[in-house]
Order: C-alpha cells, then structure tokens, then sequence
C-alpha cells in the first residue's frame, strides 16, 4: 500500500506516455499519430516535473529578506528548466511534423497512411 | 585572450551564428550566401585540427561554460574520441558544402537556397554540439537540433521524400523521447546531469533496476537514431529521396555521431563492465548487430536503385560498428573507431558519386550505368577506390577496420560473427563487381550513347578528395591508430 | 483559409486587447527574475497578440504593421544576441556567457551585472519567440503563400 | 500490426513500472534529485546572480547554454517551415 501511496504518481504518467506511443505506431491517421506524439512528450514533461516536487514545499522564488535559506522548503528548480528547454523542443517539433503533414496533403489529398501507400503502389 | 583556448566552444557557435547571418545576407547580397557559407564550415575544419592537436599535446580539454563548477553548469569535455569524431564531422560537412553547390541548384528553387544552407549549417552546429559537450541534457538539445534540420532537408527532396521524411519524424521523436526518459531515469536517482559526475555516482547504483532500465531505453533510443536493424524503417527512404547533398552530408555523419553517442553512454557513462560482465546487454547488441550486419547486406544485393543499396549497405555498416563496440576486447573498439572514419568517407564518396550520375543521367538505377567510364573517366575512377574499400581490398582503408573487426571477433570466441562479417564483405564483392563490370566491360547495343562530359568541377573535387583520402588513410591507419584512437579506448581493454 | 471577416464586437474588442496583451507580454518578459515568467512566455503572448490580429482583422492589415521581412530578420536578429553576448563574453576574456565579466563595460559590481546580463538574453529570446510563433502560424495556415483568401 | 503495437506498448509499460519500484517516493525531501545539485541553485542564487527567482536564474545563468540551445531549436522550426512551405513570388518550380 505504501508503494502505491508513494509511486502511483509516476504509474499515471507512464499510462499516459504509452497511450501515446501506442498512437504513434499503431494509428494510420497521420494527425492522430503526431498527437500521439504530443500526448508522450508532455507526459514525460509531467513525469519530469512531478520529480521536483518535494513535500510542504512552495515554488523556488526567494524572498529577500531572509536570512536562512532552507532548501527543503524550496522545490527543485532544475526538473522545470529541462523541462522549458523540453517544451520548447515539443512545440518545434510539432511545428516542422505539421509542416510535413501539409505538404504530404498537398501531394496525395490524404491524411491517410494507407490510402497514401496505396496511391504509390499504383503508380509503381 | 588566447582564442585557441575557445576552439571547443568557438566550433559550436561560429556555424550557428553564421546560420543566422545567412538570413540576414538572403536580404542584403543573396550571392554572398553560399561563398560565405563554405568559408564558415572551412574555419571549422581548421578549428576542428586545432583541437585535435591540443588534445594530442596536452591530453583532455575541459571548458566551463558560463564560468560555472561542472555540476551545476554545463562542462565541455573533450578527449582523443571526440577530437576524432569533430574531425570527420567538420572535414565532411566542408566537403559535402563544396559538393553542393551545382548538385543543389537542380534540386532546390534559388529563392529558397539561403534557407537550405542555414538549415546545412544548423545540422553540422547539432552535430558538433553532440560531439563536444559532457552533459547528457545539453546532449539531448542538440540532439533535436540536428533531428530536426535533418527532418527538414530530407523533406525537400523528391516528392516520395515527404512522407520519408515524415517516417523519419515518428522514428526519430521516438528515439529522443526514449533518451528523454533515460536521461530523467537517471535523474531520479542520483541528482546529476553531468557524465563527469554521473560516472562517479553511477557504480553505487548498479544494483537499482532504475540504472538498467535507463540504459536499455538509451540504447534503444540511440539505436532508433542511427538505425540498429529492425529499427532501420525511416533511414533507406530518407536517404535514398533526400537531395544527393544532403544523404552524402547525413550519411556520412548522423549515424557516425549515434555511434560516437552509444559509445559514450556505454563505456564513460556507465563503466564497460557494468554493460559487458553484470548485464546481457552487450551479448544482446551483439547478436542483434550481427542480425543487422547479415539482413542489411542480404536486402542489398535485390536492391536496383543506386542510392537505395548504399542506404542498405550503411546500415550493415552500422552493423559493424555497434558489433565492434560490444565484443569488449582492444581489436574490436580500435577497428570500430577506425572504421567510423572509413564508413564514413566512403559511404560520403559513393552517395557523392550517386548524386552525380543522377546530374548527369537523371536516374539511379544500376542498369543505366553501362558504359559510364567513357564520359566520366575520373569519377568512375573514384568510384572504384571506394568500391574496393567497402568490399576490403588491402591498400584502401576498408580493409583494415575489417580486419581488426574480425581479429576481435576471432578472439572474443563469436565465431558466427566473425563468418557473418566475411559473407557481408563477400555480398558488397558481388554488388560492386556487378557495377563495376557494367561500367567498364558492358558494351550492350541497346546503350544509350550519352553525350556528356565530367561532372562540373565544383562536384569533381569533393568525389577525388575524398577517394584519395581513402588510399591515403588506408598507408596510415596504423599511424591513426597509435596517435588517437590507442587514447579513446575505454578502462579495462 | 483566412478569409477576410467582419465583425464589429470583436474588433473593436481585439483594437482595445492588443496594445493591453503586448504591455502585459513586456511585462512578463522583463519581471522573469522576480517572478514567474521570461523570455519564452513573453514572447509567447507576444506572437499571440499578432496572431490575433490576423484572426480578428485579416492577414493584409497584419502585414502592414508588420512585414514578413522584418519577421524573418527579428527571428534571426533574438538570437544573435544571445549568441552574440557570449561572444563578447569571450572577447573580454572570460568563458563563453560568463555574464560576469561585462561589468568591464557596465559600470556595476560582477553579481548585479549577472541579473543585467540574464535580462538581455530574456529579451533575445522574446524576440525570436514572437517572430517564429508569428512565422509559423502564418506559413501553416496559408500553405505558404502569406496572402488572404483560399488555399 | 495493431496488436503487435499492443504488445510492444504494453512490455515497455510494464518495464518502466516495474521499474519505479526502486525510485524515491513522491514528494521526499530527502531523494538524491533534491539534495545532490539543486541545493546550491536556490541557497546561491541570489547571493551569486541577484535574481530571486530560481528557474530564470538557472534557465539563463547556471545552464544559460541550454537555454541557447533551445532557442535555436525554435529558430529551426522556423527556418524549416520556411524551407518547406514557403512559396516566393519570384519562385516558379513549386
């Protein structure tokens, strides 16, 4: 019970990353495989950030005037700067897959994986 | 100010600068676009010997960047494996940047060119991130630089090229998120990002399943990237669609530097017996890697587009490097080492002289070869060097990373392997005596008589550079061998 | 698929909000170190303000305020001055983005000048931010063509 | 395929579940995520960069270069939309 108490955190977010790469390898839609893709990242953001968190904590902007500084008392700033840089990259990301997605429409009038593969195989 | 004591940063910042003041030249003097662009990937090369020589001279450099203490800033180490690695990567993108030039023009609209050569120069500024730094999180961000400059020159290709592409982005999103979840698996229990530190954390935790999971979704993840055999979907497309530049340049280094990676994460990251004696992960890799050497070599052969079968035999090429790697005595790393040079400029040449007959014919198919020494003597030439290294024949440069791949092999007891090796160099035999008879003894009634001369001279030089290098590389491997890569081996071999 | 619409109410609302939804985007960017915030979110509500422009005005009355060329040239233009700052860095002798070295230049003690240094990078981010969510948006929804009407 | 993809997702799950089950609880103050680095971020950040908040002062100081990094990643977003979508005026091939 404990181990549930302390873990099921983690459980939720890696139920979540493999919803999306199910999406992303079993979906023959290409738009939902790319929002496969964003639903993984941002679970491994998720997942990344819930590490941060310490108990009792408040968010790691200091005030001033103290004198003493606790770091129990603080969360951990590190987890949130990867995970800004892994936003960041998630958004482009998504950006240049949309790019790809739209040419890919232009050329086949298409969203489909299938229906692309076929269209190839017939001009072959 | 000692601007040498800057070099390892300097080979960062000046290519992604210079990707930036490319925009500004597409609106000032778009001319100035590709001479400018050449100049800067040639400040590369001469800052990437630079290093290399400092790290001959006084052993590993280390920058702090931002002045900070390397566990809480970000540490760039260098030592005689990536000071190789930088070399390859500069010398080839600097190359294949000279190719580009008339074999782009056919390929890409003028007014997009400017956009082409920052996104060039932004791949070889991933790459050379990837090589140069010493956190695994700072690695992953260049990581997705060059995934995402790669995604994007591979898209602009011929039409089938998109959807490559677009494989290629599934694939390789995979591969980072993967590393992603390493990186963060590692995180969790020691509180480190930096490889300096982590590899004096890390042995206290060997027994912690987290530490293996970590490792296996690196592995995994890295081996998405460069293409590890049943996960080598995304990489004959992408190549074979993409402009013949650009699956030169990413042939030639994307790959080279997953390799440069895997080795990193096995043996400095984590110690070479944790990967080697306390897990099956290395007796894994290596029967994976000999599944891949055997099926990449045996798809080859069916194959009759040109670029198509180079793709194939890169991957068993892969094959062998990961093989190297894992069999854990001194001959096999040093012959895998070696032969990232040497794949690395031959697969460089063959994709160079594919892209040129594709200028000069406007195919890829092997049957349209017949008779070609008679318009492009030199080319032909050069294509026969690099075909004799790829199959192993002595002087070339092929013929000694094999060599030292099988001794080790031999030693280490993989029998299979060892065989498995041969029988890919006996298929890359048959393939390339096929091309080769076609080109210099097939006088077919049926053949079109083309009337062209040589390639342009701009596409000329990189193929002869790089065909002589072979040869060149091939006299002094042992040279190589002794002054750097004796240094990369990992404690224990 | 940006057609040209209409409508009085959310003009006149969108004609109020922007110059409001930049001030407060400013604001994000330069209060990063007291509060949450910087480059990134900045520049984030900054490229939406324009973004909203296209929506509620149309694509024309956008590029008027704010042409493609100027765009691709802020894009770049952000982070040249990161990088470029730690070039200067360098020049003065110290490692790449060492911030506390511009206090050669800037006349105030090596810690203060790090704060200094940290908000001239915020805004090279915002900057580039706003030009490529910008980009972005209007290279996606036109297909390219950066005019109004169908695809 | 698809239940192929199935069993795939579902091993990778079960190895990463299983395993969580050596990592520190939630929320402990005392995981070496918590006291190994970050201590010095928020004990020193303003008495070495003058900046209350943490994040900023981590984000653009201590690993100021990340931070490089992933504008340039979002500068080749960009770049590659361009590269990919764009149509010029002056530009007849597409």
């Amino acid at each position: 019970m404990e181990t549930v108490i302390g873990k099921y955190n983690y459980w939720i977010y890696i139920a979540l990353m493999m919803i999306g790469f199910y999406a992303m390898i079993a979906k023959r839609n290409l738009v939902k495989k790319i929002v496969g893709m964003n639903i993984f990242q941002t679970a491994i953001i998720l997942f990344f950030i819930s590490t941060a968190y310490k108990k009792d904590a408040t968010i790691p902007i200091l005030i001033k005037s103290q004198e003493v500084i606790d770091p129990a008392k603080y969360i951990n700033p590190l987890p949130h700067v990867l995970m800004l840089t892994a936003i960041v990259v998630m958004v482009s990301t998504f950006g240049v897959a949309l790019a790809v997605i739209m040419m890919l429409y232009k050329q086949y009038k298409t969203l489909d994986e299938d229906e692309i593969i076929e269209i190839l195989r017939k001009k072959k | 100010m000692n601007l040498s004591e800057h070099s390892s940063i300097l080979i960062v910042v000046i290519p992604l600068i210079a990707s930036f003041v490319n925009i500004f030249l597409n609106f000032l003097q778009r001319k100035l676009c590709y001479p400018f662009f050449v100049l800067v990937l040639g400040i590369c090369v001469a800052l990437s010997i630079d290093i290399l020589c400092q790290v001959i001279n006084f052993g590993v450099l280390r920058y702090r960047l931002g002045g900070w203490m390397a566990p809480w800033g970000i540490e760039y180490v260098i030592d005689h494996l990536n000071a190789y690695l930088i070399v390859i990567v500069s010398s080839m993108s600097f190359i294949v940047a000279i190719y580009s030039k008339d074999s782009v023009k056919k390929e890409i609209s003028k007014a997009k060119l400017p956009y082409f050569y920052s996104t060039y120069l932004l791949l070889a500024t991933g790459l050379f991130g990837i090589t140069v730094t010493g956190d695994i999180f700072n690695l992953y961000v260049f990581l997705e630089i060059a995934s995402l400059s790669a995604y994007a020159l591979v898209a602009i290709g011929e039409k089938r090229s998109v959807l490559a592409s677009f494989h290629y982005i599934i694939m390789g999103t995979i591969g980072a998120c993967f590393y992603l979840l390493g990186v963060g698996y590692i995180y969790i229990i020691t509180g480190s990002l930096n490889i300096s530190d982590l590899t004096r954390l890390l042995p206290s935790l060997y027994e912690s399943k987290v530490t293996l999971t970590a490792l296996a979704f690196f592995i995994v993840g890295i081996g998405i990237k460069i293409a590890l055999f049943p996960l080598h979907r995304w990489l004959p497309d992408s190549y074979t669609f993409a402009p013949s530049a650009v699956s030169a340049f990413a042939s030639a280094t994307v790959t080279k530097v997953g390799i440069y990676v895997l080795i990193r994460i096995s043996f400095t990251l984590f110690e070479p017996k944790f990967l080697i004696e306390m897990t099956p992960l290395s007796n894994i890799l290596i029967w994976w890697s000999t599944i891949a050497i055997f099926f990449g070599s045996l798809i080859a052969i069916g194959q009759k587009d040109f670029k198509r079968t180079l793709s194939y035999i890169l991957i068993a090429e892969i094959g062998y490097m990961v093989f190297g790697i894992n069999i854990g005595n001194k001959e096999g790393f040093i012959g895998a080492v070696l032969h990232i040079l040497n794949d690395s400029l031959m697969i460089g040449c063959l994709f160079m002289i594919a892209g040129g007959v594709f200028y000069r014919i406007g195919s890829r198919n092997i049957e349209d070869f017949n008779g070609l020494n008679r318009n492009m003597p030199i080319t032909m030439a050069a294509f026969t060097i690099a075909a004799l290294s790829m199959i192993g024949i002595p002087p070339t440069a092929g013929f000694f990373s094999k060599w030292y791949l099988i001794v080790g092999a031999v030693k280490a007891g993989y029998l299979v392997s060892a065989v498995i090796l041969i029988f890919s160099s006996l298929v890359n035999a048959l393939i390339f005596f096929r091309i080769l008879e076609k080109i210099y003894f097939t006088k077919n009634e049926n053949t079109p008589m083309y009337n062209f001369r040589e390639l342009p001279i701009s596409m000329m030089i990189p193929i002869v550079i790089t065909a002589l290098a072979i040869l060149i590389i091939g006299l002094y491997s042992g040279e190589i061998i002794s002054s750097v890569i004796k240094f990369s081996l990992p404690k224990g071999f | 698929m940006i057609r040209l619409y209409d409508d009085l109410i959310i003009q006149t609302v969108c004609r109020i909000m922007i110059p409001l939804i930049q001030l407060f985007a400013f604001y994000v960017i330069a209060h990063g170190h007291y509060s949450p915030g910087g480059g990134f979110q900045g520049g984030c509500i900054l490229g939406a303000s324009f973004i909203l422009m296209v929506i509620a005005y149309d694509i024309n009355w956008m590029k008027r305020r704010f042409s493609e060329k100027k765009n691709t040239l802020l894009m770049a233009f952000g982070v040249l001055i990161y990088a470029l700052v730690g070039v200067l860095c360098i020049l003065l002798g110290a490692e790449y983005l060492n911030y506390g070295i511009l206090n050669k230049i800037i006349p105030t003690d090596s810690v203060k000048v790090r704060a200094l240094g940290t908000l001239i990078i915020e805004i090279g981010v915002g900057i580039t931010v706003m030009a490529v969510m910008v980009s972005i948006f209007l290279n996606l929804t036109t297909f390219g063509k950066h005019e109004k009407g169908e695809v | 395929m698809k239940f192929f993809a199935l069993i795939i997702v579902i091993l990778t799950g079960a190895v990463l579940i299983y395993s969580t089950l050596d990592m520190p609880d939630w929320g402990d103050p005392n995981s070496p995520a918590s006291l190994h680095v970050s201590p010095r971020y928020i004990e020193k950040t303003i008495e070495e960069t003058a900046t209350p908040n943490a994040v900023t002062s981590v984000l653009a100081d201590y690993r100021g270069y990340d931070t490089l990094g992933e504008t340039t990643v979002i500068f080749t977003a960009a770049v590659v939309c361009i590269l990919l979508l764009r149509r010029f005026e002056d530009d007849k091939t597409l």
